[in-house]
C-alpha cells in the first residue's frame, strides 16, 4: 500500500477502535469509585501475613511473585537477544582500538558526584524497596546508570574495558536463575513454588517479609547487570563520535 | 484538605500526559524525539505520583530518565555515525 | 502431584540461565547435554502431568496463596488433559529442534540455546496458567525470545526485516491485550480466570465486556497469525533458521489459539455462551484464513515462506474448529494441533537440510537437486500427505472431528471450505516436493513471481542427525490419526476444557471430580463424509500440484483464460503482503475494529 | 473528571498507533510504540485509583486506611519492564537494519514480500 492509501484505511479503522474504547469507558466505574475486591483484600492481608509494609512490593514479590519471575526473564531474554542481534556489529568494531577525549575536571567532579548519588540511591532503593517505595528494578536501573556514568566521566581512555561487562553475564544469570532457585527450594521443601521459607520478621524492618528480600536482591542483581549489559551493547562502540585528531591527545 | 488540592493536580497531570503523547509522536527527528519523550516521561511520573502510585512512578522515572534515553541516544548516534562515514566516502 | 506444573517452567528457565551464565567456563559437550536434558526432562514431566491430569485438574497455587472462600489472591497453574498434552507436544518439538541445531547452528550457540529454553518455559507457562495477567507475562516472554531468534542471521537484511515486522505487530497485539486486561479488571476486580468468569455471571455483560473480549482475543489472534493479523508470519518464518521455524510454526503460533479457547471457556462463555455470535466470528475468521493462506502457499516459491502460509492455513482450520464451540470441534483442533505441530516441524527440518546441502531455498532453483536424497524426500512427501489430510494420515482425524462438529450444528457447508484450504496448502508442498526431489515440472513458472535472492551458508552439519530428527518428527505426526485411544482422549479433554462451571469449582473450591469412566483404546473412526472429503481433496491437491508443475502444457486457450482471470486477484494478494510494517499495523487495527464492531452488533441487545 | 482519565488513556493509545503506522524511522517507531504502551499504564492506574485513598504503603499509615489498589501498580511495574525489553530489541534490530541497508525507514526495508 502507498502511504496515502494506508492513511486512508487507518483513519476509519482508528475511528472504529476509538468508538469501541468510548463504549468500554462508558461501562467503567467513574474515576475514583473503583471498589474491586482483589486490591482491597491485599491492602488488608499483606502486611499482617507477610510483614511487608509496601503492599505493592508484597504483591510483586510474593502474592504475584511468579509474574515477577516471568518479568525478570523478559528482561533477561531481551538482553540475550540484544547480544545476539548486535554480535556482528560488536565483532567488527572490536578490532579497532578506540580512544576518546577525556572529560574536563569540572565535568568529572560533577559527574563523580552524580555517580555517587546514583549508586547510593540505587542501593538504597534496592535495600528498602519492600518497606518503602522502590525495589530491585528501580534500584537496579539507577545503579546501572550510576556505574555507566562512572565510566563515562572516569579517566579510561580506551573503550575496551567495556568488554569487562561480559563478566557480568554470569552474574546476571545468577540473579535470574537465583529467583527460580528460591522458588524451587520452596517446592523441594514440600510447599508451593515461591512459598516463603524464612521467618516473617518484624514489619517495617529489613528482616521482614520472609523470602521477599531474597527475591528482591535476586532481581536487583539481575536488573543491574541486565541494564549494564544493555547499555554496554549499545554504547560500547559508539559513545561519542570520534574525530581522528583527538585520538592521541 | 489534601484531597481538595489533589483533584486539580490530577486534572493538570492528565492534561499534560494527553498533550505530551501527540508531541512525542509528531516529533519526527529521533534526537529531538528522545528529548520530548523524556519530558513526556516526566509528565507520566507526575501523573503516577498524584494517582498515589509511588512505585510505578519511581520505575517510570528511572526508565524514562536513564533507560530510554541511553539506548535511544546510542542508537541515534550510531545511525548518524554510519551515515557520516558513508557521506565521507562519497566525497 | 501438584508440584509438577511449576517444574515445566522452572526447569527450562533455570537451565537457560545456567547455560548462558556458564558460557565461557563449561565445555561444549556438557553444555549441549545440559540443554537437551533440560528439554527432555520438561517433556517427560509434561507426560507425567498428562497422566495425572486424567482424573482431576492439577492445580498449583504459587506461594501457597490458596483461594479463600472462592476468592483467588495468588496465581495458579490449572492443568487439565488438554493443557498437559499441549505442554508435552511443545516439549517434544523443542527437543527435536534443539537436537537438530546441535550441529546446524554452532555460531552463538549458547545464546540460541538459552533463548529456545526460555521460549519453551514461556509456552508451557502460557498453556497452564489460570491467571489473566500471568498469561500476558508468558506471552511477552515467549515473544521477546522469538523476536531475537527470528533475527538470528544478522548478516542479512531479510531476517532483520522479518524480525522487525514480527516484533512490532506482536508487541502492538500485546499492548491491546494489556488494555483489555485493564478493562476486565476494572469490571470484575479479579485476575483469576475462573473468578472473572464467576463475577461476570452477575449482572449484564454490557459494552465494556464486549470490547475487552475484542481486545483480548484479537491480541491472541495476532500471535496466532489469523487473517488479517497474519501478515508478519510469512516474513518471520521465511528468514528464521530452520529449527527456530519448527518451533515458531509448529507450536508457538498455535499458542494464540490455546489462548482464545482458554479465555472463551473460562471467561466469555459465561456472559455470551447462550448464543453463537462469538463462535461464528471465530469460525468465519478461520475459514477465510484457511482459504486465503492456502492460496498464498500455492503462490510461493520460497520453501519456508510456503510452509509459513501452510501453518497459517492450518491455524485457520483449527480456529474454525474452536469457533464451532462444541467438543467435537475443539477435540478436532487438538488432534490437528498434535499432527500439524510435528509435521510442520518435520517439513521445516527438511527445508533446512536442503538449504544446508545446496545453499538454496527456492523451489525453482532447487529443481531436480533433491534426486537421490531418499530419506529427506520420504520425510517431505509423508509430511505433505499428512498435512493434506488423506484418510487416516496426519491431520485427517482432526479434520474429521471438526467435520462432525460442523455437521452436528447443521453447518456442513463449512466442510468443503476447510478441506479446500488444506488441499491448497498441501498442493503447494506436493508441487515443491515433486519439483525438487523428482525433477518434475517446468523450470519456470509465471505464477510464482520473481526469483528470490538466495543465501548460501557454509555449514558443517552432521547430516544423519538432521535427517533422523526430520524423519522422527514426520513419522510421529503421520501416526497421530491412527494412534489408538487418542481420539477418545481428545474428546474427553475437550469436554473437560469446555466445562466452565466445573473448572471454576475445581480451581476455586478444590472440588473433587467424579471419577471418569475408562476410555476405549481403539482407533477413532470418522464419518463417511469425512472419508469422502479426505479422499476427494487429496485428489484435488494432487491435481493442483500437477497443474502447477505442468501449467505450460495446458491447452493454450485455457491457459490464457486462466491467466486473465487469475492474474489480477493474485496481484492484489501479493500487494497486500507488502512486507511493510506500517501496513501490517494498519491491518491489525482494521481487524480489531471490524471484529469488535461485528461483536457489538451481534451481542448487544 | 469522572471519565476523563480513561479518555486520556484511549487517546494516548490511538495517538501511539498513528505514530507506529506512519513512522518513517524505526527509532521513532520504537518510541511511538512505547507511547502506545503507556496507555495501558495510565488506564491501569486510573482504574485502580480510589478517591481519598493513600498509597498502599503502610509506613506511618494505619492499616485499614482507605488506600488505592496495589494490584494495578504491580501490573504496571511489570508492564514497564516489558516496554524496556521491547524497545531494546527493536532498537537493536534498527541498528542491524541500518548496518545492512543504510536506512532505518521501515518502508524501505521491504526486502521480501508477497
Amino acid at each position: 500500500m502507498s502511504r496515502r492509501i494506508r492513511i486512508a484505511v487507518l483513519g476509519p479503522a482508528l475511528l472504529g477502535l476509538g468508538a469501541l474504547f468510548a463504549w468500554a469507558i462508558a461501562g467503567l466505574p467513574a474515576f475514583g469509585d473503583y471498589r474491586g475486591p482483589y486490591g482491597y483484600v491485599l491492602n488488608r492481608v499483606v502486611v499482617p501475613l507477610r510483614h511487608t509494609t509496601n503492599v505493592v512490593m508484597g504483591t510483586t514479590f510474593d502474592v504475584r511473585g511468579v509474574d515477577t519471575m516471568g518479568e525478570e526473564f523478559i528482561l533477561y531474554a531481551a538482553v540475550l537477544g540484544v547480544m545476539l542481534l548486535l554480535r556482528d556489529e560488536t565483532r567488527s568494531r572490536q578490532a579497532e582500538r578506540r580512544t576518546r577525549r577525556l572529560p574536563s575536571d569540572a565535568v568529572r567532579l560533577v559527574g563523580g558526584l552524580m555517580v555517587g548519588g546514583g549508586v547510593l540511591v540505587g542501593l538504597w532503593l534496592m535495600a528498602f524497596g519492600y518497606i518503602t517505595p522502590g525495589g530491585g528494578f528501580q534500584g537496579g536501573v539507577l545503579f546501572a546508570g550510576g556505574i555507566l556514568l562512572l565510566y563515562l566521566v572516569g579517566s579510561h581512555r580506551d573503550y575496551r574495558p567495556f568488554r569487562i561487562v561480559h563478566a557480568l553475564d554470569p552474574l546476571e544469570s545468577l540473579g535470574a536463575g537465583g529467583y527460580v532457585i528460591i522458588g524451587l527450594a520452596a517446592l523441594a521443601s514440600g510447599t508451593a513454588f515461591l512459598t516463603d521459607l524464612l521467618g516473617l520478621g518484624t514489619a517495617g524492618t529489613l528482616r521482614s517479609g520472609g523470602s521477599i528480600p531474597l527475591l528482591n536482591w535476586a532481581s536487583a542483581i539481575a536488573v543491574s547487570c541486565a541494564m549494564l549489559i544493555l547499555f554496554a551493547e549499545f554504547l560500547e562502540t559508539y559513545v561519542v563520535p570520534l574525530e581522528p585528531e583527538d585520538a592521541g591527545s | 484538605m489534601l484531597a481538595a488540592t489533589l483533584v486539580p493536580l490530577q486534572a493538570v497531570a492528565f492534561g499534560l500526559v494527553a498533550l505530551g503523547a501527540p508531541l512525542v509522536v509528531l516529533t519526527r527527528d529521533p534526537l529531538r524525539q528522545a528529548l520530548v519523550n523524556g519530558i513526556y516521561g516526566v509528565s507520566l511520573v507526575s501523573l503516577f505520583v498524584v494517582l498515589q502510585a509511588p512505585d510505578p512512578a519511581l520505575s517510570m522515572l528511572v526508565v524514562s530518565g536513564i533507560g530510554y534515553p541511553l539506548v535511544i541516544l546510542a542508537a541515534v548516534a550510531r545511525v548518524r555515525g554510519h551515515d557520516r562515514e558513508e557521506k565521507g566516502e562519497d566525497r | 502431584m501438584s508440584w509438577i506444573p511449576p517444574l515445566l517452567v522452572a526447569i527450562p528457565l533455570l537451565s537457560a540461565a545456567v547455560t548462558a551464565g556458564l558460557d565461557h567456563v563449561t565445555p561444549e559437550p556438557v553444555q549441549d547435554a545440559l540443554v537437551v536434558a533440560a528439554s527432555v526432562a520438561t517433556t517427560a514431566f509434561a507426560f507425567v502431568l498428562l497422566w495425572h491430569a486424567e482424573n482431576h485438574e492439577v492445580v498449583h497455587w504459587f506461594g501457597g496463596w490458596q483461594p479463600h472462600r472462592g476468592i483467588a489472591l495468588g496465581i495458579d497453574f490449572a492443568v487439565g488433559p488438554l493443557a498437559a498434552g499441549m505442554c508435552a507436544v511443545i516439549g517434544l518439538v523443542v527437543t527435536l529442534a534443539l537436537l537438530y541445531s546441535l550441529t546446524f547452528l554452532r555460531e552463538a550457540a549458547r545464546l540460541f540455546d538459552a533463548l529456545m529454553l526460555v521460549a519453551l518455559g514461556a509456552m508451557c507457562g502460557f498453556a497452564m496458567s489460570g491467571d489473566l495477567f500471568n498469561l500476558f507475562v508468558w506471552l511477552e516472554l515467549m515473544a521477546v525470545a522469538a523476536y531475537a531468534l527470528t533475527g538470528f542471521q544478522v548478516e542479512r537484511l531479510g531476517p532483520v526485516q522479518g524480525a522487525v515486522n514480527f516484533a512490532i505487530t506482536n508487541s502492538l497485539g500485546g499492548y491491546l491485550f494489556a488494555v483489555g486486561i485493564a478493562l476486565l479488571y476494572a469490571r470484575t476486580g479479579a485476575l483469576n480466570l475462573a473468578q472473572i468468569g464467576r463475577t461476570l455471571s452477575h449482572g449484564p455483560a454490557g459494552g465494556l465486556v464486549i470490547v475487552a473480549m475484542t481486545l483480548l482475543l484479537c491480541g491472541f489472534l495476532v500471535k496466532g497469525a489469523v487473517v488479517p493479523f497474519h501478515l508478519w508470519a510469512a516474513d518471520a518464518y521465511a528468514v528464521a533458521p530452520a529449527p527456530v521455524c519448527a518451533v515458531l510454526g509448529g507450536v508457538m503460533t498455535d499458542i494464540g489459539l490455546i489462548g482464545v479457547a482458554r479465555l472463551y471457556w473460562t471467561v466469555f462463555a459465561v456472559p455470551f455462551g447462550h448464543g453463537h455470535a462469538v463462535g461464528d466470528v471465530l469460525l468465519w475468521l478461520g475459514i477465510v484464513t484457511a482459504v486465503l493462506a492456502g492460496t498464498m502457499a500455492f503462490l510461493q516459491r520460497h520453501l519456508k515462506r510456503m510452509l509459513a502460509y501452510s501453518v497459517v492455513c492450518h491455524i485457520g482450520i483449527m480456529l474454525a474448529g474452536v469457533g464451532l464451540l462444541d467438543s467435537s470441534g475443539l477435540a478436532g483442533a487438538e488432534l490437528m494441533f498434535l499432527a500439524h505441530a510435528l509435521l510442520t516441524a518435520g517439513l521445516f527440518f527438511v527445508a533446512g537440510i536442503l538449504h544446508s546441502d545446496h545453499g538454496l531455498i527456492d523451489e525453482l532453483h532447487l529443481r531436480g537437486l533433491g534426486r537421490g536424497s531418499w530419506a529427506p524426500a520420504m520425510a517431505w512427501f509423508a509430511g505433505t500427505i499428512g498435512l493434506v489430510g488423506t484418510p487416516y494420515v496426519g491431520i485427517y482425524l482432526g479434520h474429521g472431528f471438526i467435520d462432525d462438529g460442523a455437521t452436528e450444528l447443521g453447518r456442513s457447508w463449512v466442510l468443503p471450505l476447510l478441506w479446500l484450504g488444506s488441499a491448497l496448502a498441501g498442493a503447494a508442498l506436493l508441487r515443491a516436493g515433486a519439483r525438487i526431489f523428482l525433477g518434475w515440472g517446468d523450470a519456470e513458472d509465471e505464477l510464482l513471481g520473481k526469483a528470490i535472492e538466495e543465501d548460501p551458508l557454509e555449514r558443517d552439519v552432521l547430516r544423519p542427525l538432521l535427517v533422523g530428527v526430520a524423519l522422527a518428527a514426520v513419522l510421529i505426526g503421520v501416526a497421530i490419526s491412527v494412534a489408538p485411544g487418542l481420539g477418545q482422549g481428545a474428546r474427553y479433554a475437550a469436554d473437560r476444557f469446555r466445562d466452565t462451571g466445573g473448572y471454576a469449582a475445581r480451581v476455586l473450591h478444590d472440588r473433587a471430580m467424579a471419577p471418569s469412566t475408562s476410555l476405549p483404546v481403539s482407533v477413532s473412526h470418522t464419518s463417511l463424509e469425512s472419508l469422502l472429503y479426505g479422499g476427494g481433496f487429496t485428489l484435488v491437491a494432487l491435481g493442483l500440484a500437477l497443474m502447477g508443475l505442468f501449467s505450460s502444457r495446458l491447452p493454450r486457450a485455457l491457459f490464457v483464460a486462466a491467466e486473465r482471470t487469475l492474474a489480477p486477484p493474485i496481484r492484489v494478494l501479493h500487494a497486500l503482503h507488502s512486507g511493510v510494517v506500517g501496513d501490517y499495523v494498519t491491518w491489525v487495527v482494521v481487524g480489531t475494529a471490524v471484529t469488535g464492531g461485528v461483536w457489538a452488533l451481534l451481542l448487544h441487545g | 473528571m469522572s471519565y476523563l482519565p480513561y479518555a486520556v488513556a484511549a487517546w494516548i493509545c490511538l495517538v501511539g498507533i498513528v505514530g507506529v503506522a506512519t513512522s518513517k524511522n524505526l527509532i521513532h517507531l520504537a518510541v511511538s510504540l512505547t507511547v502506545t504502551q503507556s496507555s495501558s499504564y495510565v488506564l491501569l492506574l486510573s482504574v485502580g485509583y480510589v478517591r481519598h485513598g493513600v498509597a498502599p504503603i503502610f509506613v506511618g499509615t494505619k492499616l485499614g486506611t482507605t488506600a488505592v489498589d496495589p494490584v494495578v501498580q504491580a501490573l504496571t511495574l511489570t508492564d514497564v519492564v516489558v516496554s524496556v525489553a521491547v524497545i531494546g530489541l527493536i532498537l537493536a534490530l534498527a541498528l542491524d537494519a541500518h548496518r545492512l541497508s543504510g536506512t532505518v525507514d521501515p518502508d524501505g526495508l521491504a526486502d521480501i514480500s508477497g
